[in-house]
């Protein structure tokens, strides 16, 4: 075990899977930093750090800085996968899927599927998500609960640098397209990450990061945490807490989700997309429909409101969901009779 | 340079081939045994022969919603593309992609695309996969004159250009994007080679109703594209089709006579057949015979095509890889 | 009263909006159609033949013509809406979204919000969606689940040839960008149709079109249609069925569905969208949080399965949900104790 | 063409609140006070400033992400843009926009824009709707080296030649697209205004580190652009930024000495002085005082903006249409 940050999991794994592998080769912009100034390559990475010293490492065939043309980032993302290579393509933020959305949607999304079975498309496209950063309306957007609708696509939201090292590994092993969203807010988070070079987390496998009896809590991403600071607050009440962290939304633990409300008969799903069609009303519908006959109470969603992400300080704090907002979320499905 | 006599008769046939099997869809269509949009290729064929001549599975292309000729051009197998466009089990997609659809990885063609300009950034990444792979590969995007003007069609170019792909963008202009006039659509009108060479790019023309044509410029491109290091080029073919937009469509944009003066002096058969008989390369009887056997191959493979599986309500859960 | 097509309805309703207000514009790919051409404007319309007529009435200045550039037609859209104008811009295939969405998404759907309330942007962004004609992947989906769940959206997806006149002239009235879904499968419906030149329809109201007791339906679309043929069987067995046609799903008529379903106890929703974060799941979760009390059965959605849309008649038949499928899920819901 | 002293006292004065805003906020900044991404447009004023001294509210501009100085030439009030920065309630976007996504339609500006590339689309429609309206208005898009690679800003110059919008691309190329060289990024490197004009426009290059170069070609550019159905056009001005791509970068990508060479070199404010009293048009004195008139705005505004009301948890769902 190593203590290490979340961005320093990402590139790590990345440098370990490009050792590993000669076809692994990683696109995007600024992902060498530098190219065509005084300073040279390497004079500066990405703006997230999440790709530093991999040029120096790997070189220009396997390490390439592109225009801003996300695109045709996306698609040579694909072409390079159907012709033999892994790459990993860097949207710096998930809201550039706006100017990508055909290439991942209908392009790599789809080969499979539509071509009959016969093609691999093993491409990883890593975005950074999510609010915190003042970054208001185009800057600071989730997007798994677009991208888990569209079949095709694996969409993976790791919590921990653990969870970044497990599921990145097995994002650039797999043989199809694997959206891998990190949430900005989590990139300085400090961990424990197991040292074998074989640690994976297959998809599909929810976590169980706090455990308890009574009301089951469903998250990912930097509300995780909130969610776990409410589950610890109220395991001194004597309230027990299960929190599941999801881990990927598709392909989506049903099981871990199931197994846990049985138990609990309340659910409550935390999440940072805008209400409608979003992921919390897709795993409420699921409970719902699934373990209906186990609900003690309304399976209740929390997430932000229906608005664009506003840009001031305390905008964006009363957007997002607080640890008050899902505590009174808890209290709330607990008292329902 | 000369072609042999067997390379002559091996272009002629794969022309036909298109041809053939796009007037035998117009006919087939009309019948209502065929689903969905089809768009027919017929009167571009020396374009696609004339690039994929050129070419071995190693080389890619990507392609666009009027495939069918690149496909068969590129050795997609004439059964399986049939089978397709039938929506039968058999077809080369197992009849989930239909006549937008085909692609065939193993022969170098890396799908046809029903979205206008999404082929180019593939073609892209291909090429780059060429150039990290040094051995002289290429990967071609088809794009009409229509697909010129998306946003992802200039990206691409630029991005090729910036990474030295070994990519080639082939512009078949057939003057028409839908029911609109490239004159209209295109902001530099006839040039869209021009445009293309703005984004730092070597490019040439073609004249693409005729084989030699396209033969000997593709010649060119692709001595240049295949020198690891050159990166990208593009090509304008001028081109005609010989069909609507889509079946069904009444082409009421056309002149008057249009269709039968591009018939008469712009068919691509035509031109090759007048330019190997005058040269004394091929004879009359020579086509004749490879019209016959096209025609036989193409009666069979409708045949097989009609004849062929259906697909059952369990194969749309096929070939997914997560189910809800 | 006139009987008309429902893309007549589409394109008289243009035509009278024109007329009434010249600052309506539209614009699209061949919404003249046979520019730059021999046969010259006009000469074939696009290829739904819902702009006819409009370029020889209102002219060049009014009826615009546009290469294939999708986020330039949506742009062009903002811009003209920002700027005094009320455009109406046709995506010829609502999949299109693919290659326009920031436009969509990142732009005018948020300059209201963004900009602090100062701004309006009068926008339509009309679209054919909808599966039925074998166009396979790539050609036949459905979007409002994407849309509805972005903030600053409106969303409206008429099932008849009366509400597209309705809710068309409500679009083009409103003041805040609005995307107007026409299922491609019912463009030759024929109905009746209000001939009021001020006939509106509010969004946010949906329509009853089967009453019932024991079953809440909720659809719209291509597949409303099978909702009501299911009804219909089934009132002859004496089993009643709410049919409710949401008609917008952004805003949603949560009325209608709760009171609905406080009598029933019983809900199918049953949406073209894939199974994951859809609008089948957005619903039966509102459903299972504010009519929980109500449930008697576990809420259902029925929807086609997480894949692309394959293209042969049988696959795409089966891929669709079917009025098979609708009969079994109202009978499941019924059966449940 | 000789300005009036009135109109170069403006134009200097309207540089330097840009300038002086710019170099406050990197002082503030540092204070974390201040939230969010910010880019300062220091060192390219004079492209700002010398487009919008020849517009008025009737004209519209599109922005980008590093928009203030567009604003602020624009003539959004210097109050309500620090509010807005500073994320208050009296901002000019009520504190729900930020650096990035400031508006001000009643004086043209249509806003900046978080996302690259995605001004020019909607420059268009404002361009269509001047040229329908027939006055001789105009739309402008300011798009960066970087942002010049963008699909959508090709789509936009392709559509505006097609549909003669009044439109114009202004491209201010500073060299770099965050940490990336415009000699990489760009495939035609140092010739943005070429690739422009290859969509069939006229353009036009200017000095963007020079206020009279920027003036006079704009003048000759709106000149024909504002001629009903001449359609757009565009122009590349070489400029300068004086900090890093956002508040925060170590700017290593420069070359040793480079930012204290354009700062001595290429700055604006000091071009524009030793102009025009080396000519004699205004003396220092005359730039002297409008400077500590800056400064006094300056510090004004920065009060008020510190002092204004912040927004409530109430104000996230004003101004939307629908609740849920
Ligand atoms: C992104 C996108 N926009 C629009 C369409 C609809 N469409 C299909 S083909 C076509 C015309 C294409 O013209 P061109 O590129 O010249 O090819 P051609 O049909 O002439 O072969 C259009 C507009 C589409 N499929 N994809
Ligand atoms: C679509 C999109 N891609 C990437 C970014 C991230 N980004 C913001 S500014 C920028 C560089 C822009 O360069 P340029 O257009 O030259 O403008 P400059 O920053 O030099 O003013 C990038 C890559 C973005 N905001 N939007
Ligand atoms: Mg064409
Ligand atoms: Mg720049």
């Amino acid at each position: 075990m190593a203590k290490m940050m979340y961005r320093d999991a990402v590139v790590s794994t990345i440098a370990e899977e490009m050792e590993r592998d000669p076809n692994v080769v990683v696109l995007g912009e600024d992902v060498v930093g530098g190219m065509g100034t005084a300073g040279g390559p390497e004079a500066i990475g990405g703006i997230w750090s999440t790709s530093t010293g991999l040029f120096g490492k790997f070189g220009a065939d396997r390490v390439i800085d592109t225009p801003i043309s996300e695109s045709a980032i996306i698609g040579a993302a694909s072409g390079l996968a159907l012709t033999g290579k892994r790459p990993i393509a860097e949207l710096m933020f998930a809201d550039f899927i706006g100017v990508s959305l055909d290439q991942i949607w209908n392009q790599m999304g789809k080969f499979r599927y539509m071509f009959g079975g016969k093609t691999k498309c093993p491409a990883v496209i890593r975005m950074a998500y999510g609010a915190g950063y003042n970054a208001a309306a185009q800057h600071s957007q989730s997007v798994h609960q677009i991208l888990t609708g569209m079949p095709g696509l694996k969409v993976v939201m790791p919590s921990t640098p653990a969870d970044v090292k497990g599921l990145l590994r097995t994002a650039i092993r797999d043989d199809d397209p694997v959206i891998f969203l990190e949430h900005k807010a989590l990139y300085g988070m400090s961990g424990e990450v197991p040292d074998d070079p074989e640690f994976m987390i297959p998809f599909g496998h929810a976590r169980l990061s706090r455990a308890g009896q009574d009301v089951t809590i469903v998250s990912s991403g930097l509300l995780l945490g909130f969610c776990e600071a409410v589950a610890d607050k109220l395991a001194a009440e004597g309230i027990g807490c299960d929190v599941i962290d999801l881990r990927s939304t598709s392909p989506l633990d049903e099981e871990a989700i199931l197994d846990s409300v049985e138990v609990t008969g309340r659910l409550i799903v935390v999440d940072e997309a805008p209400p409608r069609c979003g992921l919390a009303g897709d795993i409420c519908a699921l409970v719902a429909n699934k373990a209906f006959a186990s609900l003690k109470a309304p399976p209740q969603a929390v997430t932000p409101p229906h608005t664009p992400i506003p840009f001031a300080r305390e905008l964006e704090s009363a957007y997002l969901p607080s640890t008050d907002k899902i505590e009174a979320a808890v209290r709330k499905v607990l008292a329902y009779r | 340079m000369q072609l042999s006599r067997e390379a002559l008769m091996r272009a002629y046939r794969q022309m036909k081939v298109i041809r053939e099997f796009e007037e035998r869809l117009h006919v087939e269509i009309q019948t209502g045994e065929i689903a969905g949009f089809t768009h027919l290729y017929c009167g571009q064929e020396a374009v696609a022969v004339g690039v994929c001549e050129h070419l071995d599975n190693d080389d890619k292309i990507v392609s666009t919603h009027r495939g069918h000729g690149h496909c068969l051009a590129k050795g997609c197998e004439l059964n399986g593309m049939m089978a397709e466009i039938w929506g039968s089990r058999e077809g080369l997609c197992k009849g989930k992609g239909g006549s937008m659809h085909i692609a065939d990885i193993d022969q170098g063609m890396l799908g046809a695309n029903g979205i206008v300009g999404a082929g180019a950034p593939i073609a892209v990444g291909a090429g780059i996969s060429a150039r990290i792979d040094g051995k002289g590969k290429v990967a071609i995007a088809f794009s009409g004159d229509g697909a010129c003007n998306q946003g992802t069609t200039f990206e691409a170019m630029n991005m090729a250009v910036v990474t030295k792909a070994a990519c080639i963008f082939v512009f078949e202009n057939n003057h028409y994007s839908e029911h609109t006039g490239y004159e209209y659509a295109v902001g530099t009108s006839n040039d869209i080679a021009s445009r293309a060479e703005a984004f730092g790019m070597k490019v040439w023309r073609g004249d693409g109703t005729d084989f030699f044509s396209v033969f000997e410029t593709m010649r060119e491109v692709l001595e240049y594209v295949r020198v690891p290091g050159n990166g990208p080029a593009a090509v304008e073919f001028d081109t005609e089709r010989f069909f609507g937009h889509f079946e069904g469509d009444p082409q009421r944009y056309r002149g008057p006579g249009e269709l039968d003066r591009i018939r008469e002096t712009r068919d691509c058969l035509k031109k090759f057949r007048a330019s190997v008989t005058g040269a004394g390369l091929l004879s009359d009887a020579d086509l004749d015979a490879l019209d016959a056997d096209v025609a036989e191959a193409m009666e069979a493979a409708v045949a097989a095509a009609r004849a062929a599986e259906r697909p059952t309500p369990e194969d749309v859960l096929a070939d997914v890889y997560i189910s809800y």
